[in-house]
C-alpha cells in the first residue's frame, strides 16, 4: 500500500498538480488562458467518453445495465445522507446543505481518470466501458440536491426558475452532454471510428491529462484562501465524506459483480465531488445558496484529498474486499 | 448632425446570471445590448475569471430613459437578492436614435 | 489635481469595420485608443463570438469636444450605412490633459 | 452507395458534427472558445497545407498545373451562373447576389478535408497534391464576385474601398495565406522535413478534424434560427447549387484527367461554399451586402448537406463517370 | 428604487501595472473593481494584445466621489510616471449604493 | 558551412518563422489568439523542462553542477559588460542601458529549442540534461541588471517596488517556473513518467514548435516597424553582442567540458535574448525604462538573427574549437 501510494504521489499527474499548487502559492504569475482550461476541460470530456462509447460497443449493454444502475442508486442516495448531517451537523442553511451535498452526490471526470491512469500504471484490469458509470452518475445528485433545497428554502426574491431550465441544465450541461455525446459517438463508430481518431484521442490523452492537472492545481492553489470562509466543519466534511462515500462505493461495485478495478473506480466516483457540472446546474436552480462553500469544498479540499490519498485508498479497500 | 440623449445601463454579474439577465433584457423591450467577459471582485469575494465557473459577464445596454429605469428597477427585485452583481446608469449621446 | 473634460467616443461595430474605424481615428487626429472583442445584438441581429466571421468590437476614444463632433459626424455619414455599428459619446474628466 | 452513404453518416467526423448541432438545439450550454475555434482552424489549414506541399515536391509542377487550371477557372466560372439566378430567380438585391455568388464559388477547406477522410476511409486513392486545387481557388470566385457586385450596385454612402485592399484580402486573407503559404514551406521541405514535424501535422490530424466538427455542428446549429431570414429561395439553392456544381467539378476534373478520387475532390470543392475566405473579403469590398443571407446558407445549409449527403454523390457521380 | 451618485473610475494601463493598480485601489480602500483585457495605441506606442507582455488591462472602479479624487490623485503621482495608462473619472448612478 | 546554413534555412522551423513575418508584413489579417500563444509556450516550457528533468536524473548532478556554475556565472557577466558599451556606447540612459543589458544576459527558450532541432537534423549529439543550463541561466542576468538599473537611476516617482517583489518575479515569473517547475517534475518521475507521458510531451514536440514559430514571425514582423523607435545603434548591438556571446559562451562550454554540441548550445543561450522572462521582471524591477527598446531589440532583431545565422555561426564555432 505505501508503495502504491509513493509511487501515486510521484506520477506526472499528481506532481504537476502539486506544482500548480505551489505556482499558486508562491503567487507565480503563470496563469493558463481560460480558453485552455476550456479548450483542455473539452479534450479531456470528448476522448474519455469517445472511448468508453468504443469499449461499450464491444462490451454490449448486458454487461453494463446493472452496474449503471447501481451508480445512479448511489448518486441519488449520497445527498439524503450528506443533506441532514450537513444541515443539523455543520448548522449550514438549508439550500447551502442540499447545494453542497448535490456537488458531493455528482461526480468529478478528472478525478476519475486520474484513477483510471492509477490503475494502469500499478497493472490492474478494470472494466474499460466503466466510464459509462461515469457518464450516468453526474446527473441523478444533481437532481435530488435541488429538490432537497426548494422543499426547504422559500426563495428569497424574483420569480422561480422554471423547473423545465434546471432539469435541462442537469442533463444537457456542458459536461454531461459531451460525455453522453461522446459516448454515444463511440458506441456508434466503434473499433473502426477509434482507428481514425485514436492517434489524437487516445495516444496522447495521459500527458494532456498531466498538463491540466498542473492548471487544476493553479486553480485550487489559487483558492486557498477562500478555505478561511468555509469554515473547519466544511473542512472536515471535504475530508471524510469522500472517505465514507469512497468505502460505500468500492462495496456497492463489489455488490454488483464489478472486478476489483471496477469496485475501486466506482468508489472514485462516490468518493468525487463535482466542480464542473454541479456548480452549473446548482448555481441556476439554487441561485440563493452560496456558490463559495459548495466549489471550495468541491476544488480545493475534496479534490485534492482523492487525488493524493482517496484513489490509493480506495484501491487498497478494493482489494482487501474482493480478496 | 444630431445627438439624441440615452441612458447607459451598465450590469456586471457573474456568467451563470447572464441568461436571466438577457430573459430580462428582452421582457423590458431593450433593442440590443453588447456583452463581454470580465473578472473582478467584490462582497462576494475575488471572481477570478481562470475557469467559467467563476467569470464574470459585463453587460451594456442603451435604452430611453424610460426603460433604464425599469430595467434598474426589476434588476434590483428580480436578480440582486440572488447573484453577485452590481448595476449603474449613466447618460449617453447617442448617433441615430431610431436604432433604440 | 486638476481633472480635464473630454469627451469619451464608444463604437461597438462588427470586427470587419475594426479597421476602417482605426483609419477614421487616425484621419480625425485621435491620440489614442483603446479596443477589445464583445458579443451583442442589434438591429442587424445576434452576433455571437463564437467565430471571428460573427465577432464585435468596441472601441473606446478619448477626445477633445470638439474632435468628438467631427468624428461622430463622419462615423455617421461614412460607415454607419455600411456596417453593423453604434456609437455614442459621454462626458468624463481626464487626468493629464496633455496627453490628448 | 447506401453502404458508402451508411458509413460515412457512422464516422466519428459526421457523427460529432451532428452532435454539435444537437447541442445547439437543446441549447446546451456547451460552447468552445473563440481561441480554440481559431486555434483549431489554424492547425487544420497548416496541417493540410503542409502535407499537399510534401507532395507537391514529389509530385512535380508538371502533373497539378493543368487541373489548377481548371480549378481557377470553375471557381471563376460559378459565380457567373448563380449570380443571374440569385438575381432574379430569388429576387435578391445585386449586391447581396453578387456576394452569395462569391461564397459558393469559393470553397470550404474542411469540406474538402471531410472528403479526403470520406476517401480514405472507403479505400479509394486520389492524388495527394490534390490539395492545391483548394488553395488556388479560393481566390478567384471572391474577385469575380465582387467585380460583379461593384458593378451592379451604386455605395449606399462613404467613400469607396480602395481596389488594392480587396486584391490584398482575398489574396491574403487568414485562410488563403495560411494555407498557401503551408504548401509552400513544404514543397521547399520536402519529405526530410515531414519526418521532423509528421507527428504533430499528421497523424493526430482526422481527430483534431474530428473535434473541429464537433465545433462547426455547434456554430451551424446556433445559426439554424437565422434560416427564417434567409427565405425559401436561399434554402433550396443552399441545396441545388452544391449538387449542380459539383457533378460541374467532377465532370471537368475527369476532362482534364484526373482519377475518380481526383475527380471527385474537385467536385466537392466546387459544391462547397467558403465560410472563412470569402466572408472577410466580402465584407470588406461589398460592404453594402447582408452578411446574414450568404453566411447563414454557406454555413447552415450547404455545410451539412456537402458533409452528409454531397460527398457521396460527388464520388457515387466519379465512379459512374469514369466505369 | 433610488438610484444614488457615485463616480466610476476608469483606468486603462499596461499588463504589467496591474498588481500596482490593485494595490492601491486597495489602499484607497475601494469596495471592488472590475477589469477585462483590452488592447490600444497611445503616447507610448502600439499596444497589440497579442502576447501577454504587449497587453493592455482596463479597470473600471466605483467609488463614493471623495474617494475618486483620492484615487485619482494617487494614480497621477505614484503610477503616472512610470507605466502606460490613462484614467478619467465620469457620473454614474448606482443601484444599491450600501454596496460601496 | 554553407550547406548546414541552407539546411537550416529550409527546415520547418525556419521557414515557418519566415511564413509569419511576410504575414506581418503583406498586412495579412492572419493572427494568432493571444491564449493560442500562452498555451503553445507553456507547452514548449513543460515539455523541454520535463524531458530535461528525466535525462537530469538519468545523468546524476554529478555531471551537471560545472556546466551548471558555468551557465550562471556566463549570465551574471554578459549585463557587466554590455551595460558599459549601451550606457556611453549608445549614449542610452542608465535604467534602458541596464534594462537591456538583463535581456541579453537571460535566455531565450525557443532559441534553444531551434538550436537543439538544428542539432539533431545534422546529426550531432548533445548532452541531453543540457535544459538545466537553460533553465539556471534566465535568472542571474535578470538581478544583476536590475541592480545594475536600481543604482545607477533615481526613480522618477511613486514609492520604490519592494526588493523582495523583484526576487520573486525574478525566481518565480511564468518561464523560469514552469522551467525548473516541469524540470523537478521529470526528475521525480524519471524514465517510467516520461513512458507514460511522452507520447504528449515529446512525439509532436517539433511539430508544436514549428506552429509556434509561424506565430513569434507574426509578433516580430507585426513590431518591424518599431525598429526606427529603436534607433541604429541598437539595430547593430542586436546583431554584434549575440556573436560576441555566442563564442563566449561556446568556449566557455569547451572549457567547463561540454562536448561539441553541449558547447554549442551554451554559445546560442548567451547569444540569445530573453523575450518572456526578462520583460516581465524588468518591467516590475525598473518602470522606468522603456520597453520598447529592450523587447523590440531582443524579438525584432535578435531572435530571428540567432534563428537563422546565429545558431550554425556557434554550431561552425564550436566544431573549430574542439576539433
Ligand atoms: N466597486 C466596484 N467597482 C467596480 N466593479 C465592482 C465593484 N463592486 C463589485 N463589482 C463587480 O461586480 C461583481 C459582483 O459584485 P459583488 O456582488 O459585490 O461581489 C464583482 O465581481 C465585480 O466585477
Ligand atoms: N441598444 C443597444 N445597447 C447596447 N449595444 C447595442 C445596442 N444595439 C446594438 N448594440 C451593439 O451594436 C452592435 C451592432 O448593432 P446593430 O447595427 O444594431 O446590429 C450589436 O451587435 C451590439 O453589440
Ligand atoms: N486617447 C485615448 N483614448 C482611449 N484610450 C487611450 C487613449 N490614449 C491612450 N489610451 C489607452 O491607454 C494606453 C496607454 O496609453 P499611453 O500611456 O498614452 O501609451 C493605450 O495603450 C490605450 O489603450
Ligand atoms: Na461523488
Ligand atoms: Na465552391
Ligand atoms: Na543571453
Amino acid at each position: 500500500m505505501s508503495d502504491a501510494l509513493l509511487a501515486n504521489l510521484l506520477s506526472p499527474a499528481v506532481l504537476f498538480f502539486a506544482l500548480g499548487v505551489a505556482a499558486a502559492l508562491v503567487r507565480s504569475e503563470l496563469k493558463f488562458p481560460e480558453a485552455l482550461y476550456s479548450a483542455l476541460t473539452i479534450y479531456l470530456l470528448v476522448a474519455i467518453g469517445f472511448k468508453g462509447g468504443v469499449a461499450l460497443a464491444e462490451a454490449g449493454l448486458g454487461r453494463v445495465w446493472l452496474p449503471a444502475l447501481a451508480a445512479i442508486g448511489l448518486g441519488a442516495f449520497i445527498p439524503l445522507w450528506t443533506y441532514p448531517v450537513l444541515r443539523w451537523g455543520g448548522r449550514l442553511a438549508p439550500v447551502d446543505a442540499a447545494a453542497i451535498a448535490a456537488h458531493y452526490g455528482s461526480v468529478s471526470a478528472v478525478t476519475f481518470l486520474a484513477a483510471t491512469n492509477y490503475l494502469a500504471a500499478i497493472g490492474q484490469t478494470y472494466e474499460s466501458h466503466a466510464v459509462a458509470l461515469l457518464a450516468v452518475m453526474e446527473s441523478p445528485a444533481i437532481l435530488v440536491g435541488v429538490v432537497l433545497g426548494k422543499r426547504a428554502g422559500a426563495a428569497r426574491g424574483g420569480p422561480p426558475v422554471p423547473l423545465g431550465l434546471v432539469v435541462r441544465e442537469a442533463l444537457f450541461g456542458r459536461s454531461i452532454f459531451l460525455l453522453l455525446g461522446a459516448l454515444g459517438v463511440g458506441a456508434l463508430c466503434g473499433p473502426a471510428g477509434m482507428e481514425k481518431v485514436g492517434a489524437f484521442f487516445v495516444t496522447p490523452f495521459q500527458g494532456v491529462l498531466a498538463l491540466f492537472l498542473l492548471e487544476m492545481g493553479i486553480v485550487a492553489g489559487r483558492r486557498l484562501e477562500d478555505l478561511r470562509r468555509v469554515g473547519p466543519f466544511l473542512l472536515g466534511f471535504g475530508v471524510v465524506a469522500p472517505a465514507l462515500n469512497g468505502a460505500l462505493g468500492v462495496a456497492v461495485g463489489t455488490a454488483v459483480g464489478l472486478s476489483a478495478g471496477g469496485a475501486m473506480l466506482l468508489g472514485v466516483l462516490a468518493a468525487s465531488a463535482s466542480y464542473i457540472a454541479a456548480p452549473a446546474a446548482v448555481r441556476l436552480a439554487l441561485p440563493e445558496a452560496n456558490p463559495t462553500l459548495s466549489l471550495t469544498a468541491a476544488l480545493a479540499i475534496t479534490f485534492p484529498f482523492n487525488l493524493t490519498l482517496g484513489i490509493p485508498l480506495c484501491d487498497a479497500f478494493a482489494r482487501w474486499l474482493q480478496s | 448632425m444630431n445627438l439624441h440623449p440615452m441612458k447607459l445601463v451598465t450590469i456586471v454579474c457573474e456568467a451563470y446570471a447572464a441568461d436571466a439577465v438577457l430573459r430580462l433584457l428582452a421582457e423590458v423591450g431593450a433593442s440590443g445590448h453588447t456583452s463581454f467577459p470580465v473578472e473582478g471582485s467584490g462582497a462576494r469575494g475575488r471572481r477570478l475569471a481562470d475557469i467559467p465557473e467563476y467569470a464574470n459577464t459585463q453587460f451594456e445596454v442603451i435604452v430611453r430613459p424610460e426603460l433604464a429605469t425599469l430595467l434598474l428597477q426589476r434588476l434590483g427585485a428580480e436578480l440582486f437578492p440572488r447573484y453577485a452583481m452590481v448595476a449603474f446608469e449613466s447618460d449617453v449621446r447617442v448617433l441615430r436614435a431610431d436604432k433604440f
